[in-house]
């Protein structure tokens, strides 16, 4: 299935080629991982907590050396380029942004400095401007609180600063890790909304999940990563119809532990993760 | 798992054995150096060989303990330059009685007593004495090992504690005394001062607390009275909350305990608030440098120095002719005077020693109660010897004027002043 | 194991720590490698003295073995309870004053003075542990290092146990029973009191990590080291925050007291400066050379920071650049600081996890080697 | 009254160099989260930098300064780049142990370049006075003054107005979120010990005048007096660092005189650890800190 999708040869197109990760000398994390995120769309990624999704992401991201990970086998492509092993910020110049899970804040700062750190290594003065009216376009309660510091804000509105600072930067792609962790379920469908219009904006979104019915609900494809593997992967609609994807990611986050049919029936709004 | 074990044990206990053995020459090895004494037929014609002297190949090894890195290494590596000049000099002439070169071994104690201690085992097999330890807490945290092993040292200190100790040779007058002296001095040059209030800016330490001790000692003699007595501690950048409290309790004199490192930072506090009493310091609060500093004409107009020595371009006196020499190009300071009255101390009791035929510790030790007293050259007061308790330190104290313009900043005012009033017993 | 340590509080390498498991201690007394190093250990406390004629060599090792006891406690405290402490050098100076105010004032035997230095120095430690532990990373390493200027300011002005500003030459007498540590005879050979030192000193060394490794495997010890290593899961999973971390302070303290009762008799004079900063920051540096939370890494370390001036100072006095004593330029001790300096910059940046894991990536290097045949 | 305004004034001048000091070690422990030790030898250099400008090339002697805050702040960067970057990270012990290290190398360095001896630095105030309203004033405290007040204000507009300052008050906030905004955490640690390079080559210059006391060796140590400060202040503050250092500054002049001999000697000396203690008896986070630092 990932071959077909890697002969699109559109430019911005991400490609994680085989990739295995390590950390330290003996970790194996990620094993062989393969997927591909075309141009526009919303690709997801589920698994259990532990299953190397976080991982994945640091990898696509350049966040993986912080961390002390490093790439063993396989490559990383971004718009045809090899960028295997690039620091973050490399990344977000050539266009890759992201958000980190539990939103992260500058919680020290405002946040009108948030969204001016965030926009921190585009330098075109009139781009910024545009960027940062759409952003308080898009989420009205952080232009009410432009002069606040971020750690004042509620939950669900630091989500959306994250977004928005990571929106600053004019990506192509942004990889967002768990965006609805913590969040109350009505939040979490904001969040989903938001996801959509990220992707109709022209920017391709790479979404970490560990709610998995909030995750096909907006993406276009998904991959399903157990023990550092891909174990699943195809178009969303497909996954969501699979008994096997609604039995174990649908209905409970627990690798083995016996389903919980009615939450898998509830689509959207069940199965929240861990907790 | 008991078998292994049991063989480690028996692995031990063959181990322990062997080494037992070893040990045996190692623990015996101390006792063989006392043996030589009984060949006394041939001390005459010939000095038996003990740790350090080596009779065949004429040489006689002594250590220096100092400072050579750190704050005050400066100071420390003028001694030692000082020590050299006398110990070339006498090897220049032939050697102690004329046969037996001098050789220096130094070692870094980084004006650490513990380190002192580590230097000194490097070193003790391989040196007669210490021509030189630097510090007051040096030489104590020392005294225990000289002790043990018998040896004796130079102290490069002016505590008065170590003048009994028949580990250390001791060289200097104590600060007491100095302190006296410059009050003494003081006062035969103007009766004002007699009356005048005595005030001090002292280290918070033992040195600050000698000095207090000598000025005490001495207004109690000539009845003058005394005031506030400020202290700092070594880092103090800030003077002008001392200096605000000496200048209101109306302080005439005020005597400084405090190295180079404070003295700049003092005359400007002092400066700032206009206060200018007479001061009291110890030449060790002097640098070269002042000479071309801002703080040179405070200086002058000011203060009076202690210490060693005599008039330091006064060639008619040995101990500068042979400094100035020695020195060359290099201005003559009182830490060259002092490091070479070390070595003077030094040969002078190793000439003693080789006279009685023997360089060992002890016979070092006997060397230094035969020795009535050592005289330095013109450039400090005789140290009265004999047996240990009723040794006397030097009593005189050369006092100088600041004048930029004599050699480090230092013009002799009076050459071995000794004061009238006499000195407290324990000085 | 015990190597993940080293990575410390503030490390997150994510699934590795986890997946590690807990953290174990060698266990000493079980396998057979580990009985076999015990008996060596054993063996070279009797045999490096006795071959070692040189004063010298054994004033420096028995600095060493002083420097590696107090190492062992701050390891306890720093290295598995995870609390950086710059104050190590107050509890040692507390140890070294007791020792001389109950073995030499007071005239008591060793038997006592030296419990007594490391009684006193842990009641200290678990005086001041409550405030301490109120505070983090490098708030405790700096109000911990409040402890040692006001231990000298204190120590100054108690001139009656101290010496004040003069110090005190230090009386206590280390005899046991018939053993006479400072005249030591063995089957009628005598011995010099550096090598009687010798013995004492690592003697002590070797009780005080039997003691350590022990205390590790008990419920407390575990505790500290969950302490460490997860702060939060540690305290919902039940173990008491604050008692661990007191009981953690008052080990460290009480082996610090014993390793500064132990650095008097050794020295034979102590003032109050001798246990300043410079002396707790060096404990602080063994504890993280050597390898932090590890059994061996203080000695190690302590080995390391003792021995590399000296060694360094042997070679570099024959630099054919050297500056000669008592002239200007690079000093010898200079050339020994800069050098020295730059090994602590060295090793820290090639091995953060200390000379134990380089030991250890050795022999398991070693062993690959032999193991194809 | 005259006199203690007197010594509050000086209380104030050497106040403002512990807050110098200090500002060094709190610019790198924000951003970079490091203690860092070798602080004290960024001041020996600033002092024999600036020596070496004025007496060996001749420079006036503010320039000589500037040149000797420049040449420190690239010597303390470079020292970031090689051999504290790649510990920065690892846990809370080795970086502190790493600019141990360095602070043992840097004044070695320096004895072994220009000697150890006493050096004049012939700085333009000597030892000249002003009188204001009763009260004399060295020109050289008055300089100290003004000069903590200009580089707290370049601080603080560079923190407030230009975007490397907004990336480091980021990465202070949260060093892995700034990274994935991608700022890179090179440039900032990097930045943040070339700032604390050039605060201690200033206080460096300033204490080698001669009010400060001339160029000597043995400076590094007055970094260890600005470690009470930072404390008091908040760790990671530069208010609190210069709220501290006055405050520190000023009781340690008031404790020379005005407190009796019952306290017994040295008081002085610890008085800024007693007033750190007790504050953090009140705040444990410092005057100036935030709470969060606890987590650290």
């Amino acid at each position: 299935m990932a071959e077909e999708l890697r002969d699109d040869s559109a430019a911005q197109s991400l490609a994680v080629d085989g990739v295995s990760v390590r950390y330290g000398a003996t970790t194996q994390v990620l094993d062989r991982v393969s997927l591909t995120v075309p141009p526009g769309s919303v690709v997801a990624i589920m698994g259990v907590n532990g299953a190397g999704k976080t991982t994945l992401a640091r990898t696509v991201t350049g966040m993986l050396g912080y961390h002390g990970g490093r790439v063993t086998a396989g490559a990383v492509r971004w718009g045809g380029r090899n960028v295997t092993g690039r620091p973050a910020p490399y990344m977000v110049r050539a266009g890759v942004s992201q958000t980190l899970e539990g939103r992260r804040v500058f919680a020290d700062l405002t946040v009108d400095q948030n969204l001016g750190a965030g926009g921190i290594t585009r330098r075109d003065r009139r781009e910024l401007r545009t960027r940062r009216e759409w952003m308080f376009e898009l989420f009205p309660r952080l232009a009410e609180r432009a002069q606040q510091r971020a750690g004042l804000l509620s939950g669900g509105e630091q989500q959306m600063l994250a977004f928005a600072r990571a929106l600053m930067q004019s990506p192509k792609l942004i990889v967002l890790d768990e965006p609805s962790l913590g969040l109350a379920p009505k939040i979490v469908t904001q969040v989903a909304d938001t996801i959509r219009t990220i992707r109709d904006s022209g920017t391709s979104v790479l979404l970490i999940e560990q709610n998995a019915a909030m995750a096909l609900s907006v993406a276009d494809h998904a991959y399903v990563i157990s023990h550092g593997r891909v174990t699943r992967s195809g178009p969303a609609a497909e996954l969501l119809a699979d008994p096997e994807i609604r039995t174990y990611y649908l209905g409970l986050a627990d690798d083995g532990a016996r389903p919980e049919p009615a939450a898998a029936e509830l689509g959207l709004t069940g199965g929240r993760a861990g907790a | 798992m008991s078998h292994h074990a049991r063989k480690g044990f028996a692995a031990v206990a063959a181990a322990a054995a062997l080494s037992l053995v070893a040990a045996g020459c190692a623990a015996q090895s101390s006792d063989d150096d006392d043996t030589p004494e009984g060949g006394a037929t041939a001390a005459e014609r010939e000095l038996a060989a003990v740790p350090g002297f080596d009779p065949a190949a004429g040489v006689i090894k002594i250590g220096d303990i100092l400072a050579l890195s750190g704050p005050i290494s400066a100071t420390a590596k003028e001694q030692l330059v000082g020590q050299q000049i006398w110990f070339d000099k006498v090897n220049e002439q032939g050697g102690i009685a004329g046969k037996y070169k001098i050789e220096l071994i130094t070692e870094d104690n980084q004006y650490n007593p513990q380190l002192t201690v580590q230097a000194y085992q490097k070193i003790a097999d391989e040196v007669v004495m210490l021509s030189g330890v630097l510090g007051s807490p040096s030489v104590k945290a020392l005294i225990p090992l000289l002790d043990r092993t018998d040896a004796l040292a130079v102290p490069s200190a002016q505590d008065p504690s170590f003048a009994k100790d028949p580990a250390v040779l001791p060289t200097f007058p104590s600060y007491q005394t100095n302190v006296t002296n410059a009050v003494s001095y003081l006062v035969s040059q103007d009766e004002k001062f007699k009356t005048a209030r005595y005030c001090q800016l002292v280290m918070d330490s033992d040195w600050g607390i000698a000095v207090s001790e000598g000025v005490a000692w001495v207004t109690g003699k000539i009845g003058a009275p005394t005031g506030t007595i400020q202290k700092f501690a070594a880092l103090d950048t800030a003077f002008t909350a001392q200096i605000t409290a000496l200048k209101n309790d109306n302080c005439e004199v005020v005597v400084f305990g405090g190295a180079a490192n404070n003295l700049p930072s003092v005359v400007a506090a002092a400066t700032q608030l206009d206060f200018q009493p007479q001061w009291i310091a110890e030449f060790i609060a002097l640098a070269t440098a002042f000479k071309t500093s801002d703080i040179a004409p405070y200086l002058t107009e000011n203060m009076i120095f202690t210490g060693p020595g005599a008039k330091l371009d006064d060639e008619s006196v040995e101990g500068i002719r042979n400094l100035l020499a020695g020195l060359g190009d290099t201005e003559i300071t009182v830490q060259h005077v002092y490091g070479y009255m070390q070595a003077v101390a030094t040969t002078t009791l190793l000439e003693k020693a080789v006279e009685l035929g023997d360089l060992s510790g002890p016979g070092l030790r006997r060397a230094a109660t035969e020795l009535d007293s050592i005289s330095f050259q013109g450039l400090g007061g005789d140290v009265t010897l004999g047996e240990p308790e009723e040794r006397v330190l030097p009593r005189a104290t050369t006092i100088y004027h600041y004048n930029p313009a004599a050699p480090s900043g230092l013009e002799a005012a009076a050459v071995g002043y000794q004061a009238p009033e006499g000195f407290d017993d324990h000085f | 194991m015990t190597s993940e340590a080293a990575a410390g509080p503030g490390a997150s390498a994510p699934s590795a720590a986890g997946a590690a498991g807990g953290i174990l201690v060698p266990r000493l007394t079980q396998s057979w490698r580990s009985r076999l190093f015990i008996v060596l250990g054993l063996a070279l406390i009797v045999i490096v003295p006795t071959n070692v004629g040189s004063t010298y060599w054994l004033t420096v090792l028995n600095g060493v073995g002083v420097a590696a006891i107090a190492a062992v406690g701050l390891n306890v405290l720093t290295g598995y309870a995870g609390q950086l402490s710059l104050g190590q050098s107050f509890f040692v100076g507390i140890g070294a004053f007791s020792a001389q105010y109950f073995g030499g004032s007071l005239d008591l035997p060793m038997v006592l003075w030296l419990p007594l230095a490391g009684l006193l120095a842990a009641a200290a430690g678990g005086a001041v542990a409550p405030f301490a532990l109120r505070l983090r990373g490098p708030y405790l390493a700096i109000v911990s290092l409040s402890l040692v200027f006001l231990g000298i300011y204190i120590a100054r002005n108690i001139p009656s146990v101290t010496g004040g500003y003069n110090g005190t030459v230090v009386e206590a007498t280390a005899t046991l029973g018939p053993i006479d540590f400072e005249r030591p005879t063995i089957g009628g050979l005598s011995f010099s009191r550096e090598q009687g030192m010798f013995l004492l000193t690592w003697s002590v060394l070797a009780v005080v990590l039997l003691l350590v490794a022990n205390i590790m495997r008990t419920r407390a010890g575990r505790a500290m080291q969950a302490s460490r290593d997860h702060d939060i899961a540690a305290e919902v999973l039940g173990v008491r925050m604050l008692r661990t971390q007191v009981n953690a302070f008052v080990v460290a303290s009480g082996i610090g007291g014993i390793a500064g009762a132990l650095l008097a008799v050794n020295l034979e004079y102590i003032r109050p400066e001798n246990f300043d900063v410079a002396l707790a920051v060096q404990y602080l540096a063994i504890i993280v050379i050597g390898g932090l939370g590890t059994l061996f890494g203080p000695v190690l370390g302590a080995l390391f920071v003792g021995l590399v001036p000296v060694l360094v100072d042997e070679i570099s006095g024959s630099l054919p650049f050297m500056s000669e004593a008592g002239s200007d330029g690079l000093s010898t001790t200079d050339l020994t600081l800069i050098l020295y300096g730059s090994l602590i910059v060295l090793f820290l940046t090639l091995e953060p996890r200390g000379l134990v894991q380089i030991l250890r990536r050795t022999s398991v290097w070693l062993r690959s080697r032999r193991s194809p045949r | 009254m005259t006199e203690n305004l007197q010594i509050l004034v000086g209380g104030i001048a050497s106040g403002c160099l512990l807050a110098l000091i200090a500002l060094g070690f709190v610019v790198v422990t924000k951003s970079t989260g490091v203690l860092n030790l070798a602080q004290g030898g960024f001041v020996v250099l600033g002092c024999y930098l600036t020596y070496e400008g004025r007496q060996s090339w001749g420079l006036p002697f503010w320039l000589a300064v500037v040149v000797a805050a420049i040449l420190t702040a690239l010597i303390a960067a470079i020292i970031e780049a090689t051999v504290v970057h790649p510990v920065a990270l690892r846990g809370l012990y080795p970086p502190i142990l790493v600019t141990f290290g360095i602070s043992i190398v840097i004044p070695a360095v320096a004895a072994g370049i220009w000697t150890t001896y006493q050096l004049t630095l012939d700085d333009p105030w000597g030892l000249d006075k002003v009188g204001v309203a009763g009260l004399t004033i060295a020109q050289r405290d008055i300089a100290v003054i003004v000069v903590t007040l200009v580089v707290l204000a370049l601080f603080l507009a560079f923190f407030r107005f230009s975007r490397l300052g907004l990336a480091m008050q980021a990465a202070a906030s949260d060093p892995e979120a700034a990274l994935a905004q991608g700022i890179s955490d090179r440039v900032i640690h990097m930045t943040a010990w070339a700032m604390a390079g050039a605060l201690g080559a200033v206080a460096g210059a300033l204490l080698a005048t001669t009010g400060g006391g001339g160029v000597r060796p043995g400076l590094e140590t007055q970094a260890l007096i600005a470690l009470p400060v930072i404390i008091l202040g908040g760790l990671t503050s530069p208010a609190g660092a210069v709220v501290g250092g006055l405050l520190v500054g000023v009781a340690q002049q008031f404790a020379v005189v005005r407190v009796p001999d019952v306290l017994g000697s040295g008081f002085h000396e610890v008085a800024p650890y007693l007033l750190m203690l007790l504050v953090l008896l009140v705040r444990p986070q410092g005057l100036f800190g935030s709470a969060e630092v606890r987590r650290i």
